[in-house]
């Protein structure tokens, strides 16, 4: 990192930060994340084997693509094994909604629609579980 | 100008005038211990160590020092209240309950600051009893350390470091145990300190004093196998009469020569005898040195100092080994004195050298380590046995019972008693220059001096210069008293840029009348000047004011020594120097 | 540039560090890559998280899980549970003292839910040896603003109007201190970062440097704009060898990145900062001392006026901050004077750092609101007195504060607060004390701590101290009289009113506040020659029970002093006059018929005479 | 006066002429490498005498303790007082006089540690060893010495050896941290 390319004027400082704001963006966001989206792939064994970690590489990289501030973090199974990969979002001041069999083409549709607009989309599972 | 209030009394002062000061103005006097000043020669002490004159500021939420608080305009400030009082007294408790309690036995006893405020506060107990600190009792040839007594108010520290930088004392340890001591608490012997006594002359207890030897010489006076010959230093007359009671300034030449034969001295002579002595010898120098510069000796150096200063002399050593062919090689005073008693004066009454017993009575305590030095010994004998302050004599004087005030005057011996004024003045600051200077110019001139008073060279500047026209020579003289001073102007001699031709240089501040073992001037400034004038008045009541013409001294080279400058002078009156290196390694290896 | 999916923050602060938490780091990061997940999990090793009781700490980001006592083998559990399988590893979960549940994450922690953490704000989240993370989390930015947008004189007004006062102990306005500094004319001035925080119990300025260094520096750099200084000093403690290589780094790193040095961010303006090391002495925290020693002298103090601000370091204009001060500046430079007067009491603004120890629960460094009370620190967030215990009193403020009591509880801390209940700030140290300890004796502790670090300089503190500390010891020796509790209260009031410095100004505070709180336990010391919680082992007292005792005669011979009579087959006395609690009775008897007591035993003591 | 103990032995076999940058030559009982190593330090901070502490701290740092000679070439490159420097190095509780063991104890003695029983480990220090504060064993393997909390207050009572942390100490487990040293 010392690259010695010197800051030498405030814009300067502004483009360094922009620069390595990614290095700790998910720091920022741990802080508050009740303020954000938050998106939680379940990722115990039946996850992973169908396919939850492409899914949450998926949200990880097209959030922020997207410039959506979201939090992703994997949790351990949700219960839902029928319905795996499962994924929790949690809008912010909303109830979480869990919705089941997700692939990369579901998740994009869940970006687009319900954390862009909000709209529901199909495969909630109905919600009787708590969040350990 | 500043309005404040001190004691419901409105004083109008300048801007950074102190609490204290302020409150003198007014006739207030609030009591201090760690403060201290001479304040014509921009010295002052005030750690604000001791909280001994703490007043209370209006407004403010402790208790303020007054030697360091500066008045501010609008101040309303209580010195007696309640408050102040108990918190003075409960401070003074402390400071004694780290102090030995034997004030019977202490050389400070009368004289101490502790005690005197011990007195006036009407302490009658000590509710705060607990450990005190113990420290090694140091003697060295001069001085006792005796820090049990230290009550850390570093007076002595402020005038050896910054007065006269010599550095041999220094605060060490924290807290409790914090005390003044030199380097690893080696004995002073072994530290660079050069003996000015000026750290005793301001230590407000006994925790510093001079050596006694009035023992010694009460022994040799009981002794009927021994002359004992006493000599006195020039600024001895101008002092001793404060120790009893006598206005500073009081000149008691007389009363002294009385009180020596009343103690039973044999014969009692004058150091100005050979402070004119010293003239011939050390002018004589100076002339030869500065033909020999004219006459373009590459050899020779120039400027040439003064050596007649034994703490100056013991600083040059330590400090400036390199520079130990500067100053003249001409002996102090004191030493010609004694070289000249107990060989030319020994032979003339018929008394062996080993029977003689030499006294000097110095306002010094670099005296007595001077007349200890091997150099100064024949066979092992001193050329001068012991040397007292001007202290230790008027000690002296009270336990023998004299009535010293209603003494006759009576006159010095012949013919070691016999001097000129130039010989008195070496007391002050610029005066032994002075009296060179009237010699030398005659001299080197072979005219007679129109103005005897060289006034130029005169004052208590810290360092001074002049320059005095010897008939178209044009000599560049420098002053300087205080070694911290002296340091400055052997600083440029080291370094090439020194302008002058001679240099005087005094250890103690105002020169000998201020030395460390005069009467106490507890930081009157004004004792000094005036025992200055004194001396300056002694000289211009004498008929005879130049050294070479003082008949004694014309009698003893025509007799005895030849000319200024012979080999018979030479042996006798003049001395070499050694290098002495600060530090402990030195001492270890010996 | 890949996004790591999770971040694994390990604690590298000093309390961590001494646990270990180096080779946790070292061992996550090698279990980390060893599984292929080095471009998906970032290690991090961090400043201290405060919760140092528990340490070493690891906590895991974005979800926030708060692993405690962390063991280096206990990283592959780690990584193959949490970070691959997301399942947390319950067995290092904090376990919540009242419920006795695992918290998942550190948001429901009782530790951090009251905290705000300004001063602290990237301590325990950022890479302190990584000056990007630092940029990334708006280092320099406030900085840069101040140097383009305001002047000196708008910037100290901001500062002004935020309300900082100095964390360092007295409390002086932190604007104020910087407008003095600005208006005396020199050629040149000084900026001075005092991190010789030696107050034992405190370390909330060794966290921040070891945590956030840059935000120190950065707002050195403000100061010295807004105070015309070019030159910045910092004066740290070599007890904190960490602090010193962070803030070196730190200052390398900035240097390299032109963000200290010449010209600034492109203005005219320029700032450096150089290190000067402390030497164990607790009276160089005192502003003047810190100069002397700075000048490489003996830190001694001297009188104030004239204040650094007029004459400094080498004779210069100095400003003196400390670093909690300084580590509040930058953001209230970005957020504004408003923001964060808007947090605090009406006269003390802002949060302020505890550093919470003793016989609490959650010992560790806390950052909390102004205005808090100590119930809520001592309760909420130091989850109670340890082992169940009753609380007896905190001290606040280390050798130079009190002891606040029960009652005391509900006031709400800010400067005025604690100085009027006879404590003080200080520069935060919080200590918590229990049924067990004696308040003399902990007076005894603080004064015993004064004596070694007065500077001797003036005489009330130099001698004052030590004759306190003495009469203290007598007291807790069983030899105290009613009269020296007075000599106490005249003593110590008079050394406060007449030492040079805060040192001796507030070394008596200690015994001044246990003797308005405790009075009953000098009393009983001096009285009744009991020490109630029985930490004074001079008013213990071996009894033997009539009971027991079969009169063997082995307590008799093996006693040293021959305080024990009784013949053989009767029953043995101990007597207390004689006795010097050596315990080599109890130790030799077979019967277990000799007890120790806190209270005289007068009843032993009739049938003995 | 302990200058004996502040002198190690091996000192005493060479003698060097020094001179300072006062210009003084002095004569110093150091070996010549060890007054180039001073030298050294005092010249890497230009001689400067406000330097003085950071100067002494190098010294320490090299030697383990700064005996009456060392400080005594320190003043001489610094052109200060030799009473100054001692001054200075007995005002500073982080300085020595006399060298550490060869396994320093250092016992944390701030409040955190006072509170959790830190003076009973130091009294079982003591007693094992059979030293007092501030001294070295006999056969210089161990020294006890007090600190003023290092900040691991969550571990108090707090122990250090060398650079060794050992947190909560209890008396009784005094003993078996200095096993580990004594093979």
């Amino acid at each position: 990192m010392n690259q010695m390319t010197g800051i030498k004027t405030l814009a300067d400082l502004k483009k360094k930060q922009e620069e390595v704001r990614a290095r700790i963006n998910l720091r920022d966001k741990a802080e508050n994340p009740e303020s954000l989206v938050q998106v939680k792939v379940a990722m115990a064994t039946c996850g992973i084997a169908s396919g939850a970690k492409e899914v949450m590489e998926f949200f990880v990289e097209e959030l922020d693509k997207r410039s959506i501030d979201a939090v992703v973090t994997q949790t351990g199974c949700m219960g839902y094994c029928f319905a795996e990969p499962t994924v929790e979002i949690t809008l912010p001041g909303r109830e979480p909604v869990v919705f089941g069999y997700v692939n990369p083409a579901k998740a994009d549709e869940i970006i687009e629609c319900y954390i862009k607009d909000g709209e529901l989309v199909d495969g909630i599972i109905p919600q009787n579980y708590d969040t350990i | 100008m500043i309005t404040l209030t001190i004691d419901k009394k409105k004083v109008e002062v300048e801007k950074g005038t102190t609490i204290l000061k302020a409150a003198r103005k007014v006739g207030i006097e609030i009591p201090t211990l760690c403060h201290f000043e001479l304040c014509d020669m921009g010295i002052e002490n005030k750690p604000g160590g001791c909280r001994i004159c703490v007043v209370e500021v209006e407004g403010r939420r402790n208790l303020a020092p007054s030697c360091m608080t500066q008045a501010e305009e609008g101040m309303v400030i209580k010195t007696h209240n309640i408050r102040v009082l108990n918190a003075r007294t409960t401070v003074l408790k402390l400071i004694i309950s780290d102090h030995p309690f034997d004030c019977l036995v202490c050389a400070k006893s009368g004289q101490c600051e502790l005690q005197h405020l011990a007195t006036q506060f009407g302490i009658r107990s000590l509710p705060y009893e607990g450990e005190q600190s113990h420290y090694r009792k140091d003697t060295s040839p001069s001085i006792i350390r005796d820090v049990d007594k230290c009550i850390m108010c570093r007076r002595c520290e402020m005038m050896c470091n910054e007065v006269q930088t010599v550095g041999a004392l220094s605060a060490v340890n924290r807290g409790f145990m914090s005390v003044v001591a030199p380097a690893f608490e080696m004995n002073l012997e072994d530290s660079p300190c050069t003996y000015c006594g000026q750290c005793v002359s301001v230590c407000p207890t006994g925790a510093l004093t001079e050596v006694d030897h009035t023992n010694d010489i009460i022994r040799a006076l009981t002794d009927p196998t021994k002359t004992v010959v006493v000599q006195t230093a020039p600024a001895v007359r101008a002092a001793l009469g404060e120790e009893f009671g006598l206005e500073p300034g009081t000149l008691v030449t007389g009363k002294m020569v009385a009180a020596l034969r009343e103690l039973g001295f044999d014969y009692v002579f004058d150091t100005d005898f050979s402070a004119d002595l010293t003239i011939m010898e050390e002018g004589t120098e100076l002339l030869q040195r500065i033909r020999g510069h004219l006459a373009g000796d590459p050899d020779v150096r120039l400027p040439i100092l003064t050596s007649c200063c034994p703490g100056w002399v013991n600083f040059f050593e330590h400090n400036f080994p390199d520079l130990l062919d500067v100053p003249s090689t001409a002996k102090s005073p004191q030493q010609m004195f004694g070289a000249i008693a107990k060989s030319y004066f020994a032979d003339k009454i018929g008394v062996k050298r080993k029977e003689m017993i030499v006294v000097s009575i110095m306002p010094c305590l670099a005296k007595k380590y001077e007349c200890q030095r091997d150099e100064f010994k024949v066979d092992g004998n001193p050329d001068v046995d012991f040397s007292i302050s001007t202290r230790e004599l008027a000690a002296f004087i009270k336990k023998a019972n004299i009535d010293f005030l209603n003494l006759p005057e009576e006159d010095f011996d012949d013919p070691l008693g016999e001097s000129t004024g130039a010989g008195v003045i070496f007391g002050n600051t610029g005066g032994v220059i002075e009296a060179a200077c009237r010699t030398a110019y005659e001299l080197h001139t072979g005219k007679k001096l129109e103005r005897v008073a060289f006034t130029e060279l005169r004052g208590m500047e810290g360092i001074r210069s002049a320059t005095v026209d010897f008939d178209g020579l044009p000599l560049n003289i420098g002053i300087a008293h205080g070694l911290g001073n002296a340091r400055k102007l052997l600083d440029d001699v080291r370094s090439g840029q020194s302008v002058y031709h001679a240099i005087e240089i005094m250890a103690c501040p105002g020169g000998c009348i201020g030395g460390g073992g005069q009467p106490y001037h507890h930081g009157n400034s004004e004792i000094l000047s005036r025992r200055a004038a004194a001396i300056y008045s002694e000289d211009e009541r004498k008929s005879i004011r130049k050294s070479h013409e003082n008949p004694s001294i014309i009698r003893l080279y025509e007799e005895y020594l030849g000319e200024p400058g012979s080999h018979k002078a030479h042996s006798l009156l003049h001395t070499e120097y050694f290098p002495k290196t600060n530090g402990v390694t030195v001492h270890l290896q010996s | 540039m890949s996004q790591y999916k999770m971040h694994v923050l390990v604690c590298a602060g000093t309390g961590c560090h001494s646990s270990e938490s180096n080779l946790v780091y070292e061992m996550l990061r090698d279990e980390v890559e060893r599984k292929g997940l080095g471009r998906e999990v970032q290690i991090i090793s961090t400043g201290c998280f405060g919760f140092c009781e528990k340490g070493p700490i690891v906590k895991i980001l974005p979800d926030n899980t708060f692993y405690t006592q962390v063991k280096p083998s206990d990283a592959r559990e780690i990584v193959d549970e949490h970070v691959i399988k997301g399942r947390s590893v319950h067995r290092l979960l904090y376990t919540d003292p009242e419920t006795m549940e695992h918290v998942l994450d550190s948001k429901h922690m009782g530790f951090y839910k009251k905290q705000l953490r300004i001063a602290l704000r990237n301590c325990g989240t950022i890479d302190p040896e990584n000056i990007d993370e630092s940029i990334a989390r708006n280092a320099y930015q406030a900085l840069g603003r101040v140097l383009t947008e305001y002047s000196p004189q708008d910037t100290i007004e901001i500062i002004k109007r935020s309300g900082l006062r100095g964390r360092g102990g007295a409390g002086f306005p932190t604007g104020l201190k910087w407008e003095i500094a600005g208006r005396n004319e020199a050629d040149q001035k000084y900026v001075v970062c005092n991190a010789d925080e030696g107050d034992p119990g405190a370390f909330m300025d060794r966290s921040i440097l070891e945590g956030d260094p840059h935000s120190v520096l950065e707002a050195m750099a403000i100061c010295g704009y807004c105070i015309g200084a070019t030159k910045g000093l910092v004066y740290i403690r070599a007890e904190y060898p960490l602090a010193i290589r962070r803030l070196k780094t730190a200052i390398a790193q900035a240097r390299d990145y032109g963000l200290l040095g010449e010209n600034i961010l492109g203005t005219s303006f320029s700032f450096d900062v150089s290190m000067k090391y402390g030497a164990g002495a607790f009276v160089c925290g005192e502003e003047t001392a810190l100069i002397h020693s700075m000048e490489g002298k003996r830190g001694e103090p001297s009188n104030k006026p004239p204040f650094p601000a007029q004459s400094g370091y080498l004779g210069k204009p100095t400003n003196v901050n400390n670093v909690e001060t300084l580590a509040n500046v930058p953001v209230i430079i970005l957020k504004g004077a408003d923001w964060f007067s808007a947090i605090g009491t009406e006269k003390s603004k802002g949060t302020k750092v505890f550093a919470l120890a003793g016989k609490i629960n959650n010992v560790g460094l806390i950052e909390v609101p102004m205005g808090i009370t100590l119930r809520e620190i001592i309760y909420e967030i130091g989850g109670g007195i340890k082992n169940g215990k009753k609380f007896k009193a905190v001290q606040t403020g280390g050798p130079s504060g009190g002891c606040l009591t029960e009652e005391h509880l509900d006031t709400p801390i800010d400067y005025e607060s604690l100085t009027a209940a006879g404590s003080m700030m200080g520069s935060g140290g919080m200590i918590v004390l229990d049924e067990d300890d004696c308040m003399v004796s902990v007076a005894k502790f603080f004064l015993g701590f004064t004596v070694e670090e007065s500077c001797g300089k003036c005489a009330p503190c130099r001698i004052g101290n030590k004759r306190l500390h003495e009469t203290l010891t007598k007291i807790t020796e069983g030899k105290g009289t009613q009269e020296d509790i007075e000599k106490l209260r005249n003593l110590g009031s008079v050394i406060k009113d007449t030492s040079l410095c805060g040192l001796g100004q507030t070394s008596p505070n200690p015994v001044l506040s246990t003797l308005d709180n405790f009075m009953d336990e000098y009393l009983e010391h001096v009285h009744e020659k009991k020490c109630r919680s029985g930490q004074c082992r001079s008013l213990l007292y071996y009894v033997i029970s009539a009971d027991d005792c079969i009169g063997c005669m082995a307590c008799k011979r093996v006693c040293p002093t021959h305080a024990i009579s009784g013949e053989k087959k009767e029953v043995h006395v101990i007597n207390q006059e004689i006795c010097i609690k050596c315990g080599a009775c109890m130790e030799k008897c077979q019967f277990d018929a000799i007890s120790l007591l806190n209270d005289y035993p007068r009843v032993a003591v009739a049938i003995n005479n | 006066m302990n200058q004996k103990l502040s002198i190690a032995p091996e000192v005493f076999t060479y003698m060097e002429k020094v001179t300072g940058a006062d210009g003084v030559e002095v004569i110093v009982n150091l070996p010549k490498e060890k007054i180039e190593k001073i030298n050294d330090i005092c010249h890497s901070f230009d001689n400067d005498p406000r330097e003085l502490i950071n100067v002494l701290h190098e010294t320490q740092h090299t030697f383990g303790y700064l005996p009456a000679e060392v400080q005594d070439v320190i003043a001489h490159n610094l052109t200060l007082p030799v009473a100054h420097v001692y001054g200075v190095v007995t005002f500073y509780s982080f300085f020595t006089m006399i060298p550490k063991g060869e396994h320093p104890i250092s016992v944390c003695t701030g409040t955190a540690c006072y509170v959790r029983g830190a003076e009973k480990v130091l009294d079982e220090f003591r007693k094992e060893l059979d030293i007092k504060v501030g001294e070295t064993t006999p056969d210089g393997r161990f020294s006890i010495n007090c600190l003023r909390c290092v900040g691991a207050c969550g571990l108090a009572p707090v122990v250090l050896v060398g650079e060794k942390v050992y947190g909560r100490v209890s008396p009784d487990g005094v003993k078996s941290i200095l096993e580990e040293y004594k093979k």
